[in-house]
């Protein structure tokens, strides 16, 4: 999707509370490559930060990362050039989280590229796209 | 899994372009800028189509990714990529050149066969691609006959191609092969979704593998680009 | 054997040239096609790595070099044509006042160079709206105060017009990194509630001071870097929209922009292959004055006694023009002495 | 701005070969009609065969085709002009591109050529190359000072916006007679009749059709021509002039389909640049063939009466 | 059914599927004659033969052209 950024969205909460502008960040991933459990996450640090500066709060939030890195280990903010405090960053957003009431998630997640749900007889929407029907179809 | 580097080939791109006669040149010149993927309409509409990442692929030699996607169905040609480039990369003709190889491998058939009328019953039986068929309600009574327009309008009634034209162009397309790969196409069945019985959903391909459906397997297709944070892929299994 | 030197070309690598011969005992003739001196420099309104003020330093290079007894500045005068060989140089100067001709040790050649105009960059609407301008134009907005105000968004782009095979040249124009950072501190410092958006491919800070410089700009001043070429910008009412991928994401981003600063290439200036063909000197494919030996004969031009300086032999920011000019300077000692 | 050194490159002819556009013979018969017409006022005599066949080009992309089908497919369209020895001139971006995409191919590409060649010399036919093709829309500019001898009907205070179409610019980024992101001709043709152009916002950006998205992903082709349909509607032009009877069907029939899905009112008419260099030139409006356009009908009446009958 | 392109291709490698595209490629876009193509064209050139009686003195026109590609065709060398 085309993304529309401004400065709006859950960073401004995230810059007060670490008292550091977001925008410090190296996007150098070295915290996503020295992360010894980045197989069980499906964001690395370096994307928490990006998509929100991207605005794409929904995203992060709904991430399993948020709920499983920083709680035990800092792996990450240890190794980051800028030294931006990426423990407290996941704190921040994990209570964000619990104010938008999402359910923590910490169970294994799903493998990293997902299936092409087009069926719509599994997917339970009603009208499957005109253009899955076989015959001839038209441009418009 | 994480994927592994060892996997590619990465003298795929070399050895490839003097293949594909033209078609393939320039890619090993990409800067990976991100210009063409940010005037994409279709990156604009699609959760994870990114033509740059496409060329990525292509140029490390990681074939498997390209050719098992579903984001390579979803360019949409319109070669504004190609006038924007800094190093003057034909995108599509790689579309064009890779869907080919991924309908090879098997993929991308189901979308091919809803083409197959245009190819079979337009333009091979009277020699012209897109016919007077309509299908939409409202422009079939709205419109009615367009034989009546073409007459006010000072045309023949109809637009015909001499029978000589099109035994001309099926001749060209036994020699070519074109009747061949029509064949291959042939073999694809599409099941209708809406009205989807259990026995249809049982050859169905989201279901595991399907027996070969007439000669061609038809592979599921994958979101390969989909940025592991996707809102799917946060969903526990 | 004539004691005298002639520069060609006022700004910066120019004076210093004059005064480093001057200095030692030489006699200069300092020929300029403008006005007044300080060329590309004195357009400028502060400069990095330390945001010092340009105006002031120009003005007392330009004093110091009025005041030094041995040059001979001469503006609005072009060369005409030049005969003999290293050592004793006959060279005729045109000027309003009429053509003049001297004789000549050594010539150093300080032409400066050209901001490209963007006008083949149709896709970021440049001479179409006019909130797209380059970054010269910037300067001057910045000088003469007319930033937008208000919670105004302003989009820096890189690389217009270098690094670019199809529109532009192949080349990579060295400090536009640094004066983008430059322009987006200036414009944070001019109005504070202001955003800044940087578009950039990769940040090449090669001086001293310049990578602390574009990290304060990130750090400090919160200018937001996204990594990705502006893929096009389109006018929409009174507001711009640019378009671009955030290539770290994958996604195409759109920003509204109220301001957008074309970071246009450097180009060698203009007629500089007609100086050339009067100097007998040999040029490179893009315009600019080739050296002799890239590495370790970098002010020789291809003939001998005729030096080079400046921002005319490749893109190059004011401290390496500065150092060029002394270095032609010096070598033009040897051949004046 | 147009690139005049690539204009007067185009003859003028007193003859051409006009090659006939399936979408626009089989949907939009007026673009036929009024290309044929508008050359013949302007002093092109059109010259048709029923020979001719589809470009070839669109089955061979959509990869239904296998593409060593399609270089002898147009190879045998262009030995069609060269019998007679005359440029070729097409009504679509469609047909120009591939015409010429494969045209240049095969011409600096000598075994390729040869073995198209054994091909057509089975059929009698044999492709030298040698018939130049053009657009529509470049034959228009090119003619432009007879255009506007010819005006009969100026299209005083209709506001036209325009849409260039991608295969032409984009696929043509050094042969097309524009550079491929401000191009103006179009401009320049509509001021010289008479018409008001308004700008919008999407002006360059792709009609949505993405060649076989309509058929195989049509959510995504919908949803972006829906964004380019807004963005018209907010400049509220009296009609959108295209270049490309494939943009004509896409603009023009999504409009309808997106009024019924969606309950929105886009009433956008859609013209080819033929039908309005023929609506100036005072073509007859049975020829302008409007009874094939699906929406924005009671607008184009509304012009017509304005600009007269 | 595998639920990511890695298990579908499991043990198989780039370097095998990109064998596959560059054999399948050179096929399609290979400009010589061998005899088992020039078999497959036979139908083909029957049809036209069969459509007409202009189209069948085309052909046969295009006969003396044809006689040594079918001798090159089968004894498989170049020749001339």
């Amino acid at each position: 999707m085309r993304l529309r950024i401004d400065e709006d969205g859950i960073r401004n909460v995230v810059e007060e509370a670490i008292g550091k502008s977001l925008t410090a960040c190296l996007q150098c991933s070295k915290c996503g490559g020295g992360c010894s459990h980045s197989e069980e996450f499906d964001l690395t640090p370096r994307q928490v930060v990006e998509s929100l500066l991207d605005c794409q709060d929904q995203n992060v939030l709904d991430s399993r990362m948020i709920w499983l890195c920083g709680r035990h280990c800092s792996g990450c903010q240890a190794v980051c050039p800028v030294g931006l405090p990426l423990n407290d960053i996941m704190a921040v957003l994990r209570e964000e989280a619990l104010k938008l009431d999402i359910e923590p998630k910490y169970e294994q997640p799903s493998l990293v590229y997902h299936k092409f749900e087009h069926c719509a007889k599994h997917r339970g929407e009603g009208e499957a796209s005109e253009s899955m029907v076989g015959g001839e179809t038209q441009p418009a | 899994m994480l994927e592994q580097v060892k996997d590619w080939d990465d003298d795929f791109y070399e050895t490839f372009k003097p293949i594909a006669m033209g078609f393939v040149n320039e890619a090993e010149k990409c800067l990976q800028c991100g210009k063409c993927t940010g005037q994409c309409p279709a990156a604009a509409v699609t959760p994870s189509y990114n033509p740059r990442k496409i060329i990525r692929d292509l140029v490390y030699g990681n074939v498997k990714r390209v050719l098992s996607s579903v984001e390579l169905w979803q360019c949409f040609f319109c070669s504004g990529c190609y006038s924007v480039c800094p190093m003057d990369i034909n995108f599509p003709f790689f579309v064009f050149m890779f869907r080919l190889a991924a309908m090879n491998e098997g993929y991308g058939w189901e979308d091919v066969k809803q083409l197959e009328g245009y190819a079979e019953k337009s333009y091979l039986k009277d020699g012209i691609t897109v016919s007077t068929f309509e299908r939409n309600p409202f422009v079939m009574d709205n419109i009615g006959d367009i034989s009546k327009i073409r007459v006010e309008a000072g045309l023949p009634p109809e637009r015909t191609v001499s029978p000589r034209g099109i035994a001309e162009i099926n001749m060209i397309s036994d020699l070519s092969g074109m009747t061949a790969f029509m064949k291959q196409i042939g073999g694809v069945e599409l099941l209708d979704c809406t009205t989807c019985t259990d026995e249809q959903a049982k050859r169905c391909k989201t279901k595991p593998m399907p027996s070969k459906v007439g000669k061609i397997k038809t592979h599921h297709r994958y979101y390969n680009y989909g940025e592991p944070g996707g809102k799917k892929n946060a969903e526990a299994r | 054997m004539s004691k005298k030197t002639l520069v060609i070309g006022g700004g910066i690598a120019g004076i210093t040239a004059a005064q480093k011969i001057a200095q030692n005992g030489g006699e200069v003739i300092l020929i300029e096609k403008e006005g007044e001196l300080g060329g590309n420099f004195a357009k400028l309104a502060y400069t990095f790595p330390v945001l010092a003020d340009a105006k002031m330093i120009v003005t007392r290079e330009i004093q110091t070099a009025k005041a030094t007894s041995g040059i001979e500045i001469l503006p609005q005068t072009e060369l005409r044509g030049v005969s003999g060989s290293a050592g004793d140089f006959t060279v005729e100067l045109n000027s309003p006042s009429g053509t003049r001709s001297e004789h000549v040790g050594a010539i150093i050649v300080a032409a400066g160079f050209h901001y490209m105009e963007p006008t083949a960059y149709t896709e970021y609407s440049y001479g179409r709206s006019p909130k797209v301008v380059t970054s010269l134009e910037f300067e001057k907005m910045a000088a003469e105060n007319r930033l937008p105000k208000g919670n105004a968004r302003v989009v820096f782009v890189h690389c217009v017009g270098s690094r670019d095979k199809a529109k532009g040249y192949r080349y990579c124009s060295k400090i536009c990194c640094s004066y983008s950072a430059k322009h987006a501190i200036m414009m944070k410092k001019a109005n504070p509630d202001s955003k800044a958006y940087v578009f950039y491919i990769d940040i090449r800070a090669l001086g001293k001071g310049y990578e602390e410089f574009i990290r304060d700009a990130m750090e400090v001043y919160n200018v937001r870097y996204i990594r990705g070429r502006v893929a096009k910008v389109i006018e929409s009412g009174s507001k711009l929209i640019v378009r671009a991928e955030d290539s770290l994401i994958g996604n195409p981003v759109e920003v509204e922009a109220d301001l957008v600063v074309l970071a246009s290439a450097m180009e060698p200036p203009e007629g500089s292959r007609d100086l050339a063909g009067i100097l007998g000197i040999a040029t490179d494919e893009y315009g600019f004055f080739q050296e002799a030996e890239v590495n370790v004969r970098p002010c020789h031009s291809s003939k001998s006694g005729i030096f080079l300086a400046g921002s005319c032999t490749q893109p190059m920011e004011i401290a390496s023009a500065v150092a060029m000019g002394g270095l032609a300077a010096s070598e033009a000692l040897t051949l004046i002495r | 701005m147009p690139r005049l050194d690539k204009v007067a490159q185009i003859p003028k002819p007193e003859q051409i070969f006009f090659f006939k556009s399936c979408v626009a013979s089989n949907k939009y018969p007026g673009i036929e009609a009024c290309g044929t017409e508008s050359l013949r006022i302007l002093g092109v005599e059109p010259v048709e065969s029923d020979e001719q066949t589809c470009c070839g080009g669109f089955v061979t992309f959509a990869n239904v085709a296998a593409p060593t089908a399609s270089m002898p497919a147009v190879a045998r369209n262009l030995s069609l002009a060269e019998e007679k020895n005359l440029d070729t001139c097409v009504v679509c971006n469609g047909c120009w591109t591939f015409l010429n995409e494969f045209g240049h191919f095969m011409n600096n590409n000598a075994e390729v050529k040869g073995s198209v060649n054994m091909m057509l010399n089975m059929m009698g036919r044999e492709y030298k190359g040698t018939s130049h093709v053009f657009h529509i829309a470049e034959m228009y500019y090119r003619l432009k000072d007879d255009i506007s001898k010819h005006v009969l009907r100026p299209l005083k205070g209709v506001k036209i916006a325009t849409h260039y179409g991608c295969h032409y610019l984009g696929g043509g980024k050094y042969s097309a007679i524009d550079d491929a992101q401000m191009p103006t001709y179009m401009e320049e043709l509509i001021d010289l009749m008479g018409g008001t152009v308004v700008p919008y916002a999407a002006n360059r950006e792709c009609c949505g059709t993405g060649f076989t998205q309509i058929i195989n992903g049509k959510d995504l082709s919908l949803d972006h021509t829906q964004r380019k349909l807004d963005s018209v509607q907010e400049a509220d032009p009296d009609m959108l002039i295209v270049q490309c009877p494939y943009c004509h069907s896409q603009l023009d029939r999504v409009q309808q389909q997106l009024n019924f899905r969606q309950g929105v009112n886009y009433q956008t008419p859609v013209l080819h640049i033929a039908q309005l260099v023929g609506m100036a030139l005072g073509l007859p409006v049975s020829q302008l063939a409007f009874a094939a356009h699906v929406s924005g009908r009671e607008r184009l009446e509304n012009v017509l009466d304005r600009v007269g009958r | 059914m595998a639920d990511n392109f890695m298990e579908e291709y499991g043990k198989e490698t780039s370097r095998d599927v990109s064998m596959r595209t560059k054999k399948y490629f050179s096929d399609l876009f290979s400009l010589e004659m061998p005899l088992g193509r020039m078999m497959k064209m036979m139908p083909g050139m029957l049809k036209f033969m069969m459509h007409g009686k202009d189209t069948r003195e085309d052909l046969f026109k295009f006969m003396p052209q044809m006689m040594p590609m079918m001798k090159e065709a089968i004894t498989g060398k170049k020749e001339g």
